[in-house]
């Protein structure tokens, strides 16, 4: 067992696949800088940086794969695939089903997400849930250092594309590049156990698809992805003071979604409260919510969710994203209503 | 070069489209259907010089492409036909044609090519040294972002990519001069890559400069913009509006122009002047049209390349025959079990 | 009371808009084709062909709308959207939140969608719901030519963006355009009702969020939008013929979308049938779930929907898209059930 | 032109980003900060020639322009700020300043400046005859294809379109010889646009380009673009690391280069070579920074135009106090309530 920190970990677990695997290349705009140790071991042919044009490096991503690369494509952050899109829903996404099976296109897409360092609206999103619309895209959002480094190992096994989403408050490499930069007068709400961790001394592949209990509880079961789980965790601690018992299940992946475990935590406690950092339509929440009536099973239900659009001011931004408080008081309110 | 071999190619490829056009016109064929008829000469120029380990990336019109490349005939008829014994098992169609040992793929996005190839280009580097991947697209395509990146791209990254421009002067309805500005060399240079223009038409000169710029990049000089006009015999897809009003004027000129001219005489709306301008616009696509550059044999590339080799009447006849026999042995085969 | 068909209804009370606004201009690949007859009424400055170049035109749209033109800007098909949906995403739609209410865009994006006319997985998709997880767009799938010629003029008097949906299966442009052209051997299942049928003689808005009871009925509700409702109708009445009273929701718009009717036919008859042509996972019949599940109406409840990558050849796109022996067999074992 | 109104201009700006910059060390603005000083004359040349109709699309470096525009300067620190009597009610940020009443929008997204503007101006051609919109963006985002098409599409509907470059050779970390190929004029006029190299640390220069391609956009004679070379005094953002390194190399470098080493050494991966390869480029990367053009004062714009303006130290001392005192009452009224 080590201790890493959160994107360390993914590096780490990155590098270990490359010694593997010759054919695992990373690129993307200023590599050269966020991946300056994999760069100094592996060299410049497997390092690239690239210009600001997601469209075509995207895109040569998903061909070089289908052409027997397994390219690890950066993008600065999830906010900026809309200009590169194409590449993922029209092409990586459809290959397998347009060849019947026959051909596919392996490529990871490493992208930073989420919120609550102040950049804002268009920097800040989520949208694991939008992309995890389009059949044939496996979406993998890590929780802890163990997880993210053991589901980057997993995604670069896949036979297709895997959009690996990596939260920038549990970032270190982020957190310093676009957060706080040179300065130490700021301090951002990091959930301690996300940010850094033990993780295995060699990395093992954890199968995408597999969530896991984070916490016991019978009372209610509070469903979440990413920095969510570690606030669930926290209310769920607060909660237990309360005398509520709540459990808290990472999803860890939402393409392919652990539907049983959803399932069975939902019939445990028969009120679910889903926390998603995503937009609140249209997305996970919604998901999980048809998961549940389909099973038949019948839950008191509610969510924690990001309402609209991420706002600038730290208050307003706080209260936007979904937060300790928020959860309580949902919980709260699930179990009396 | 082998003139006669390109011939052949070309003569095949034209005799597969046509039997396509007519399967597509009993109903056999669903949704849209883009021939390359009048673009073989560019085709054949430049796929009959892929090697093993090549790639090619191609756009919504890519059937003489995978056919030229010696893909399946049979399974390419068969996948328009979306028999589950189709290239892609009736998943694909014909604009998503997919063949992985040839490193072949489509796309119906305009555009697409380019970062496709980019990145074929790329695996090139690492896993096929001296292996080159093929860009095929449109003029039109030449206005969208990702095609412009992917140029870029490939000079950065000093790629073995040739970008195989057909210019037919048409984007559906549109034409390069409502649609572009600034000239095209400049514009790929200004990219970073290597410009060429090349008369389409000729399949002589579409494989030299193919040729040339196909070495190149074998031999690490990167990539290469050839920039081919053409014209395309059925416009841009079977049943194209306003083909079908030049051709038959009578039945369909009637269904365009009465909606119009209603629309133009309603009250309320633009000014005399300015409606008048907008039936200018309207004529002028319909005036363009119909000074029909499909009517002068010069623009068919087929009867271009036949005339150079009527000094060997007898051998074009065999090619002929040849070329018939097989692409007739390809549709009973295809066929076999659909036809009713 | 007029007989049109459906894009001739759009087309006409956008006329009767542009007729009393004359900052309403259209623009898009090809419209001097597509609406020739707009052009020849309006002229070339309010009717204007562009390159393909999606990101710069609707880019250009956004920044036009909050400039004080009122655009409608329209893309061959919703699929190609992928190539340039930054300006929809990030700035049309963030606008109103980022200047707190001050500043909006009203642009309304014209986008064919669906399938059932052979053109295969890239070219049939709907994504509507996709668009819809995306706070700060309206989204309007309009079902009938009076419907969607009402929601065209309501769509040019919203503040903010508006996608407006124009299913290819029931305009007789696009398939003319795209489906059959110039042949008469092909016969696509094209609703009649949806495609043909009686228009106002004046046009008048129509407010985005109501939806409308096609068809009442005490057993079963069946939900949907777009082409989804006709096929649902032709389910309900070949129900009726085995005993099964089903009712049909349109819902119409997704964006706002109209809980309250949601709620109250889910209560009526306690099984809901979600029929929608997006894909299912992360979408529409997701979200639809949870405003059950919130407002605590428990269902009996099932889905039917795109799964995945819609193939090409017509059996298997057929079998693919909802289709109404699909809509009869689930909605009969969820009774049973 | 007017050399002193244009100097109090910039002299305010910085002063102005001086201060915001230790707001933001201090902490009281949250997220990333892209200043503009360096890049003031380029601001200066052009914003100072609009009118009342004229627009702006800005990108992620804007406070200068939107300062520069007559906008309220407390608002827009106070937006910084992240106050509900911010600029956009503390909901957009600096990334994310708009004004609709001078038309003036921000973004984030890299190229995006250049659609915005073309919608910008397309409404102008209606609404507001004789105005323009200007697009601010750096070099880097000229490998956007969104900004390519957008540049064709101003020329293909010939609209009042500044395309205005700030090439400060970086964008974060990427140089231009890393990330582009062809010239950039080359580039331009294959768009179909007018291109302009400028010398942006001139404001002389700006200016008198500006006006040309101002009036000439006025007038109808369509887009131009303007290439202005410039220096960032404070790298991509503040906190910039291979300027902290170069700044305070004592603390600084070794945060960057023992985990460098480290990986380095490691057992597994490239060889030497590779390695090594790997490693020049870091050091580069260092090295470039290190030889930092801005310990040459020719390169701050404002001392440039300082020197000029020397023959009046009496006039020049009295524009410096005005702005700083200017600068000091917008600091003190958006603080208020603010400072601890
Ligand atoms: C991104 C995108 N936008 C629009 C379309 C619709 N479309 C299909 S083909 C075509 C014209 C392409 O013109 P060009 O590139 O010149 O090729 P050509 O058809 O003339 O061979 C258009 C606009 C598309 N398929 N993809
Ligand atoms: C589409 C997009 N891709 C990437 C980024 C991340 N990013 C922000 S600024 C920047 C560099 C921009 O360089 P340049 O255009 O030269 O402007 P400069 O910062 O040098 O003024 C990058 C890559 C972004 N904001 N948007
Ligand atoms: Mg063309
Ligand atoms: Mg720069």
């Amino acid at each position: 067992m080590r201790l890493m920190y959160f994107s360390e970990a993914i590096d780490d677990a990155l590098a270990q696949a490359m010694v593997e695997d010759p054919n695992i290349i990373v690129f993307g705009e200023d590599v050269l800088l966020l991946r300056r140790n994999l760069l100094a071991r592996f060299g410049p042919a497997r390092v690239r940086g690239t210009p600001i044009s997601e469209s075509a490096f995207l895109g040569a991503g998903v061909a070089a794969a289908m052409a027997g690369l397994r390219p690890v494509v950066e993008v600065w952050q999830v906010d900026f695939l809309s200009v590169g899109l194409d590449a993922l829903i029209n092409h990586a996404a459809k290959l397998e089903a347009f060849t019947h099976g026959n051909w596919t296109a392996p490529i990871v897409v490493r992208v930073p997400c989420g919120g609550g360092y102040g950049d804002g609206g268009q920097h800040e999103q989520s949208l694991w849930g939008w992309l995890a619309h389009i059949p044939g895209l496996s979406i993998v959002v890590p929780s802890t250092p163990a997880d993210a480094g053991r589901l980057m190992l997993s995604a670069l096994r896949q036979d297709g594309p895997v959009v690996f989403f990596e939260h920038k408050l549990l970032s270190e490499i982020y957190l310093a590049a676009l957060g706080s930069g040179g300065r130490e007068s700021v301090q951002f709400d990091v959930p301690a156990e996300g940010n850094r961790g033990p993780v295995p001394d060699k990395w093992a592949p954890l199968p995408l698809g597999e969530a896991i209990i984070r916490r016991d509880g019978g009372d209610l079961s509070l469903i979440s992805i990413g920095v969510g789980v570690h606030r669930a965790l926290e209310a769920a601690q607060a909660l237990g003071k309360d005398g509520v018992s709540a459990q808290v299940l990472d999803l860890r992946t939402i393409q392919p979604i652990d539907k049983f475990q959803v399932c069975q935590a939902a019939a445990k406690t028969g009120h679910v409260l889903i926390i998603d950092e995503d937009y609140e339509g249209f997305g996970l929440s919604g998901e999980l919510a048809a998961i549940l009536l389909e099973a038949g099973i019948s839950v008191k239900y509610a969510r924690v969710c990001t309402q609209t659009t991420i706002p600038y001011a730290q208050q307003l931004e706080k209260q936007m994203l979904p937060n300790t408080e928020c959860i309580i008081a949902s919980a709260k309110s699930l179990l009396v209503g | 070069m082998d003139l006669w071999m390109l011939y052949a190619l070309m003569k095949k490829s034209r005799l597969f489209e046509e039997a396509v056009a007519q399967l597509w016109q009993r109903g056999l064929i669903s949704g849209e259907m883009h021939l390359g008829t009048g673009e073989e000469a560019i085709i054949a120029g430049i796929v009959s010089q892929l090697m093993p380990g090549d790639a090619m990336a191609v756009d919504h019109r890519g059937t003489a492409a995978f056919l030229m490349r010696g893909i399946d005939p049979v399974a390419l008829l068969r996948e328009m036909l979306g028999r589950e014994d189709g290239l892609c098992g009736g998943r694909g169609g014909h604009m998503h044609l997919y063949s992985k040992e040839h490193l072949a793929a489509s796309s119906g996005i305009v555009g697409a090519a380019g970062p496709r190839a980019v990145g074929f280009a790329l695996a090139a580097q690492y896993l096929r040294p001296a292996s080159v991947a093929i860009a095929f697209f449109g003029e039109g395509a030449m206005n969208q972002g990702m095609l412009l990146e992917s140029l870029n791209l490939a000079a950065v990254w000093n790629l073995p990519v040739i970008f195989v421009c057909k210019d037919d002067g048409w984007a559906i309805i549109t034409q390069p001069q409502e649609a572009a500005r600034g000239d095209m060399g400049e514009r790929v240079h200004g990219l970073g890559v290597n410009y060429v223009a090349v008369d389409g038409l000729d399949v002589d000169a579409v494989w030299s400069a193919g040729s040339q710029a196909i070495e190149r990049a074998r031999t690490g000089g990167g990539p290469t913009f050839l920039h081919n006009r053409c014209v395309h015999l059925e416009g841009h897809f079977l049943g194209y509006e306003l083909l079908r009003v030049t051709r038959r004027p009578f039945q369909e000129l009637p269904k365009l122009t009465v909606p119009v001219l209603r629309s133009f005489l309603r009250k309320g709306g633009g000014s005399l002047k300015e409606r008048l301008a907008g039936m200018k616009m309207i004529l002028s696509k319909l005036w363009s049209t119909m000074r029909d550059p499909r009517e002068d044999e010069n623009n068919d590339p087929i009867i271009r390349l036949r005339q150079r080799l009527m000094v060997d009447p007898g051998r074009l006849n065999e090619v002929d025959q040849n070329a018939l026999t097989e692409i007739s042995a390809v549709l009973s085969a295809a066929l076999v079990e659909v036809t009713r």
